[in-house]
């Protein structure tokens, strides 16, 4: 799949970077192609599972996170974790608030 | 102790301070990896802002999609992923020694990324001509001169709660340029909630006049009516220029940070099979392809 | 003198010694019905934090006065952990905490859930004053309560975030914009206390106290009764001053004949007023009345046209006794 | 050339004008674009003292305003501008570069045994953002100060006429500068220990930068788009945080907190670093606990993303959010707890030297046992509703800021003093300045504890008569806490030219810092080392020549040229 020069490092090979292209390709097309079936409220998870996909296959071959010191993945997974715990508690929040928030404000 | 290469000397581009190349290469990854995780986050405010105002109010995303050319934005992400290849391509010609290939591999991802400024800067045009622009600014007007597709829609809005339901879009045409016409929504003050019989309850709203919202409009179809705007439509474009705005300024940054590659190509920096360079530039680059993955989808496939 | 001075001090710093009216070394007089949950839970936490305090310093100034450096003599031989040493003060502390978690969570459920017979008062919050709009209509600019009642306060701003906050009934909450804030309180005792705006609002937020009147039993409603009607029972001019202090006229119209946001009204009835359009007028009653219910209609020159409108605040009577106090206001019998 | 560094001859004598970083180049540019971390750290220094002196007299002029309830020295107006510069040129000029990037950039690397950080170019970087990010923010003064506080809440930072852009981009590009420090130091723990110094045999003080700098690289980087929404907000009108826009204020504090609460702890996790290596070589003995106080200083870190709507309980934030962010509160109190703890045990039974370092040991003990403890009685919510935007709140996050991370600095800067200048200050002044700071602290924020609780809000100008007692006794305060800060100025700049010279090693410590000379050379060490524990201070004996303590076998900790690599 990949060759290695002298000092370890690694290099990734033709064949696995179109594939990956194509791949990703694909994951696009689907996505585009979700959108026109109604799944109701289930198309935006549907969606972000195929862009998270996708997200992962560049990571791990674009990326060379497969072959890096499983720290650096660690750190790029962390920040998003700690966005989740941002976008949780905030989202949390204000929809337990909005019944008080004045449409339309301020009224002329 | 100090890093070898093939004739015995330290490697030239070993820095002082550094054991050996692989603690320097290691380390300097280890950091960007690092600002990379910073640039999630960077990010992330705005996808806090995106899914806060769309858990509240998604009638404003449905109603701003409409406005969004999902081609264009398909076309900008199959050519963001186009040049993640080539750059992820460049980076094996850089460990490879092939300079040459390597120098082209690099215009290639330039190109591209240039191509998905040209789009966005189209969409932008269009956008700013019809006025539908950030919260600030935001003052759609017709563009009468061109012939424009007609969105027929029957909207109900309850000025109590201000949950506005648009009941069903009868005919949706696709909405190219985003054209619409002057919103026909007239701001009837309502009276005085009647007397209330328990002394204790108020009769008078606290902020000046009863509670506001909007009229309900009548149903009408005409030639050129449009979506009824829920309120704060705004703020969707206001989501809309600051997530793909500060997205297009990394692009930008990415198109410097090759320009400098090719400045130290042509230097020789990369004779020596030395790739740090062009290996970060292209973690970068992913980056910019993966947040621009999510944009796509969350601002051009809401349906 | 001094060890009954110390006592009195270290109880109070306890503040295990609440006087008559409930206020102690650490906290204002208990008016509401919550404050003696809060304080109780105050001096719980007091409680431990001063033990665990004197814990650590007892022991900080035991050590360093038992095992001081003396020359050429190194430290003795000494454990470098104990594993059950370490449990304890972390399970220990963990409980306390816990309670205090409990106690505080349940003194919030009955700070943020008024009783549903409460007494419903309007707030507005503006910048650097308040107002009360009482269920009758009447505004006034201080909150008046009856006592042994629960009162709910509906509140809202016109500009940035307020922040109501009365002391003596443990009571806070912001006023944001764009939004109805919801607090109550139940006050236990007649006298009048301090209202604070918490919340920084700019210039003048030091200066957006109000006052809580809490009447005794029955007095609330004659006291109502009287204000409401205060056009009746006040003097025209009296009656013009009230409302152009608590309406807000005063935040932008000056009496003294300096300069503010509005023009300023020393003396302004009968004086030749020119105009943003060029043309000039004579101040009588209709343009008074005009500028009250259409302000952008003839805007004086060198003024912007941003005065609301009070179309529909304010009845005519009271636009009667406003015009009055304007009469008065010329220039012999300078207000203050 | 031999350059006679410790190894070579043994206790060398402290010899300020041998050939050490501080005297190689010459001329400003040679400071000015250094790469040496340890001329980075001292600009550094320089830099945050400057500021702290700065927001040291906005302290001084408020207090001052404060002593009588009318005007007293200033306008209202001028009072809000005060208030507003003293939180915001402490916070993000001082204390969050504050050890840091001053003691910090000075002391990892010599810890490590490194010759450098692992990205210099980026430490030099960071510096040259942190003085790009205070010229635009004390530039702000001249076109209109901010006085928005320092916490911009909207709408009234979106309406209000000063200066406020010019302030949020400066806090924007120092915002940058403390996540490359951060940065730079997480690669260099990582990638550059030496030989045998395991995660688990690192100085504790590397630990405390460490977790810091977890949290400078995850949280900062949401103040950067908190600042960047809110001059959108002000210049476009984006509508997010403006209601007039339909935007919502309460985001806004979410947005705010989500960084500023971490942030509090990047203040403190520094100083307890400090605190840890301090009070086991001045108790002369191994510190207790070790592994615990590493692990809480990662708990810490970690615990301190999700408690930031403890800042919002009256603000409107939803009922069963706040339940959950009071609870979640208490979970962060342990960890410092077991610290402090663990702190006291060591100083059992040791042999306790009461120099003037640990005079800032014991004084942080005691003002952080009270600031930690007050945050107890805010993190109850029923107690917060009556505490919250009172002096309550003001005087807890003195106690801890001041009394934590403060106090700490000043005890880190004696104890590195000798290291960094090659200088002994005066033992006698120090303890004099230590003194007069502890006292006059305590006058100043006590009282606000009591004024808090009786309802005296924050940021009031004018207040009612009922507090003017306190207020003028906590100005009084004030000025003492002035004083011992001008005393502590005198002395230590006395000591630059004519302090005593240093020996290599003057308090008896066993972390590597000290295996160099006194200013170091520029490149620090001439070998490698073989890291063993880092507190076993009992491989050290006191050499009366030099007045400092030498290995008693200085091959031990040396790794043979041909070790194992």
């Amino acid at each position: 799949m990949s060759e290695h020069t002298e000092s370890g490092v690694h290099v990734a090979s033709m064949r696995l970077l179109v594939t990956i292209m194509i791949a990703l390709m694909i994951g696009t097309w689907l996505t585009v192609s979700v959108t026109h079936f109604d799944f109701g409220f289930l198309n935006i998870w549907i969606g972000l599972g195929i862009a998270t996909v996708k997200a992962v296959l560049v990571g791990l071959y674009f990326m060379h996170l497969r072959w890096d010191k499983p720290f650096n993945a660690f750190v790029f997974v962390s920040a998003f974790a700690f966005l989740f715990l941002f976008i949780g508690f905030a989202t949390m929040d204000s929809a337990h608030y909005q019944d008080v928030i004045i449409p339309g404000w301020p009224l002329k | 102790m100090v890093g070898q290469n093939h004739d015995g000397g330290p490697d030239p581009n070993l820095a002082h301070h550094f054991e050996s190349m692989d603690q320097q290469r290691q380390s300097t990854k280890l950091g960007m990896w690092l600002f990379l995780a910073t640039e999630i986050l960077f990010f992330g405010g705005l996808f806090v802002f995106y899914t806060v105002y769309r858990g509240n109010h998604p009638e404003v995303f449905v109603f701003g999609a409409h406005f969004l050319d999902t081609a264009l934005g398909a076309l900008n992400t199959v050519v963001l992923i186009f040049s993640s290849f080539t750059i992820a391509w460049a980076v094996r010609a850089a460990q490879l020694k092939q300079v040459k290939l390597l120098k082209w591999l690099i215009i290639a991802t330039m190109l591209c990324a240039f191509t998905f400024m040209g789009v966005k800067y189209i969409e932008y045009s269009a956008k700013w001509k019809h006025g539908l622009l950030w919260a600030g600014s935001y003052n759609p007007h017709l563009d009468h001169d061109a012939p424009h597709d007609v969105v027929a829609v029957e909207g109900e809005v309850h000025t109590a709660e201000a949950d506005v339901e648009i009941v069903e879009i009868e005919e949706v045409q696709h909405v190219s340029e985003g054209e619409i016409v002057e919103p026909i929504v007239t701001d009837v003050a309502i009276e005085p909630v009647a007397e209330v019989a328990d002394p204790g309850r108020s009769t008078i709203a606290p902020a000046a006049e009863g509670p506001g919202g909007l009229a309900t409009p009548e149903a009408v179809v005409a030639e050129d009516v449009m979506p009824v705007e829920p309120a704060n439509a705004k703020i969707f474009f206001s989501i809309y220029f600051m997530m793909t705005g500060l997205h297009g300024i990394h692009v930008l940054g990415g198109i410097v940070a090759m320009l400098w590659l090719l400045k130290c190509l042509r230097r020789g920096d990369f004779d020596t099979g030395h790739f740090t360079k062009i290996d970060m530039v292209a973690l970068y680059w992913h980056v910019v392809d993966i947040i621009w993955i999510y944009l796509f989808l969350l601002l051009y496939l809401i349906d | 003198m001094i060890a009954t001075g110390l006592l009195k001090l270290l109880t109070a710093v306890t503040g295990s010694l609440p006087d008559d009216d409930g206020s102690s070394f650490w906290m204002p007089p208990q008016v509401s019905t919550v404050a003696q949950g809060v304080d109780w839970l105050f001096n719980f936490i007091l409680a431990i934090s001063v033990f665990f305090f004197l814990l650590i310093v007892v022991a900080m100034v035991i050590f360093v006065i038992k095992y001081r450096y003396k020359e050429g003599q190194t430290a003795e031989e000494s454990p470098t952990h104990n594993m059950a040493l370490e449990l304890t003060w972390t399970v220990i502390p963990l409980i306390l905490v816990i309670a205090i978690f409990i106690f505080g969570f349940k003194g919030y459920l009955d700070m943020s859930t008024p009783p549903s017979n409460a007494y419903e008062v309007l707030v507005e919050g503006q910048k650097w004053n308040w107002s009360f709009t009482y269920p009758n209509g009447y505004i006034d600019s201080d909150l008046h309560v009856p006592v042994d009642r629960p009162i709910r306060l509906v509140m809202g701003s016109q500009d940035v975030i307020h922040s109501l906050y009365i002391p003596a009934f443990r009571v806070k909450m912001d006023v944001v914009p764009g939004r109805y804030a919801k607090a109550w309180f139940q006050a236990t005792k007649p006298g009048e206390y301090d209202l604070f705006c918490a919340e920084y609002c700019g210039t003048s937020h030091s200066d957006m106290i109000a006052h809580v009147i809490v009447h005794p039993v029955g007095e609330f409603e004659t006291w109502l009764e009287k204000a409401s009607n205060f056009l009746e029972t006040m003097t025209p001019v009296d009656a013009g001053r009230k409302l152009f202090q608590v309406r807000g006229c005063q935040q932008c119209h000056s009496t003294d004949g300096s300069a503010k946001t509005g023009p300023s009204l020393l003396g302004v009835f009968g004086r030749t007023q020119n105009l943003a359009d060029g043309s000039t007028i004579t101040v009588d009653e209709n343009y008074i009345r005009e500028s009250v219910l259409e302000p952008q209609a003839r805007v004086v020159a060198g003024f912007e046209p941003v005065m609301p409108t009070y179309q529909g605040r304010l009845s005519d009577p009271e636009i009667m006794a406003i015009i009055e106090y304007f009469k008065a206001l010329d220039g012999a019998s300078s207000e203050e | 050339m031999a350059v006679d560094t410790l190894a070579a001859d043994g206790a060398a004598v402290g010899n300020p004008n041998r050939a050490n970083y501080l005297n190689t180049g010459s001329g400003v540019l040679s400071w000015l674009f250094t790469l040496d971390h340890k001329r980075i750290g001292v600009m550094y220094l320089v830099a945050i003292t400057t500021s702290f002196f700065l927001g040291g007299v906005f302290a001084l002029l408020v207090r001052t305003e404060l002593l009588t309830s009318g005007p007293t020295i200033m306008t209202a107006d001028a009072y809000n501008k005060m208030f507003t510069l003293h939180g915001a040129v402490m916070i993000f000029l001082f204390i969050i570069p504050g050890i840091p990037a001053a003691l910090g950039n000075f002391v990892l690397p010599l810890m490590l045994g490194a010759k450098d950080v692992a990205l210099p170019r980026l430490n030099l970087t960071s510096f040259w953002f942190w003085m790009i990010g205070a010229v635009f923010a004390v530039s702000s003064i001249i076109i209109g100060a901010v006085d928005t506080g320092w916490t911009f809440y909207t709408p009234y930072s979106t309406t209000t006429g000063t200066a406020v852009i010019s302030m949020t981009l400066g806090v924007f590009i120092l915002g940058f500068s403390s996540i490359f420090t951060g940065l730079n130091f997480i690669v260099t723990i990582h990638k550059m220990r030496p030989e045998g110094m395991t995660w688990f045999k690192m100085p504790l003080f590397l630990w405390g930068l460490y977790s810091t700098a977890i949290i400078q690289v995850l949280a900062t980087p949401i103040l950067g788009i908190t600042l960047l929404l809110l001059v959108a907000e002000r210049a476009l009108g984006v509508g997010i945080f403006d209601p007039t826009l339909g935007g919502d204020p309460v985001l806004f504090q979410h947005f705010f907190w989500f960084y500023s609460h971490p942030a509090v702890y990047i203040m403190i996790l520094p100083a307890m670093g400090i605190i840890s290596e301090l009070v086991a070589v001045f108790s002369g003995k191994h510190i207790f606990g070790y592994k615990f106080i590493a692990w809480s200083s990662i708990a810490i870190a970690l615990l301190s993303f999700l408690v930031w709507g403890h800042h919002m309980f009256t603000s409107g934030q939803s009922g069963i959010t706040n339940m959950i962010f009071s609870a979640l509160t208490f979970s962060v109190a342990i960890p410092s707890a077991v610290k402090v703890f663990n702190w006291l045990s060591t100083m059992y039974k040791g042999s306790i030297r009461l120099l003037t370092p640990m005079l800032y040991v014991l004084s942080f003990l005691f003002l952080f046992a009270i600031g930690g403890l007050t945050g107890l009685f805010l993190g109850a919510l029923s107690v917060d509703i009556h505490l919250h935007d009172t002096y309550f709140v003001v005087a807890h996050f003195h106690y801890v800021m001041f009394g934590g991370t403060v106090i700490a600095f000043l005890g880190g800067l004696h104890y590195w003093w000798p290291k960094m200048f090659g200088r002994m200050y005066s033992e006698r002044w120090g303890q004099v300045s230590a003194l007069l700071i502890f006292v006059g602290f305590n006058l100043t924020f006590f009282t606000q504890f009591v004024m808090g609780s009786h309802g005296m809000p924050r940021r009031y100008y004018n207040y009612v008569e009922e507090f003017t007692t306190l207020h003028q006794a906590s100005t009084v305060g004030s000025y003492v806490l002035a004083l011992g800060f001008f005393i502590m100025a005198g002395y230590l700049i006395h000591s630059l030219f004519r302090g005593k010279p240093a020996p290599a090693n003057p308090w008896g410590s066993v972390t590597l810092e000290w295996e160099t000379s006194s200013p170091p050379v520029a490149h620090n060490f001439d070998h490698d080392f073989l890291a063993g524990d880092p507190y076993d201070l009992k491989s050290l004996k006191y050499d009366p020549a030099t007045q400092g303590w030498v290995r008693k076998d200085p091959q031990s900790i040396i790794l043979s040229e041909g070790g194992a690599h």
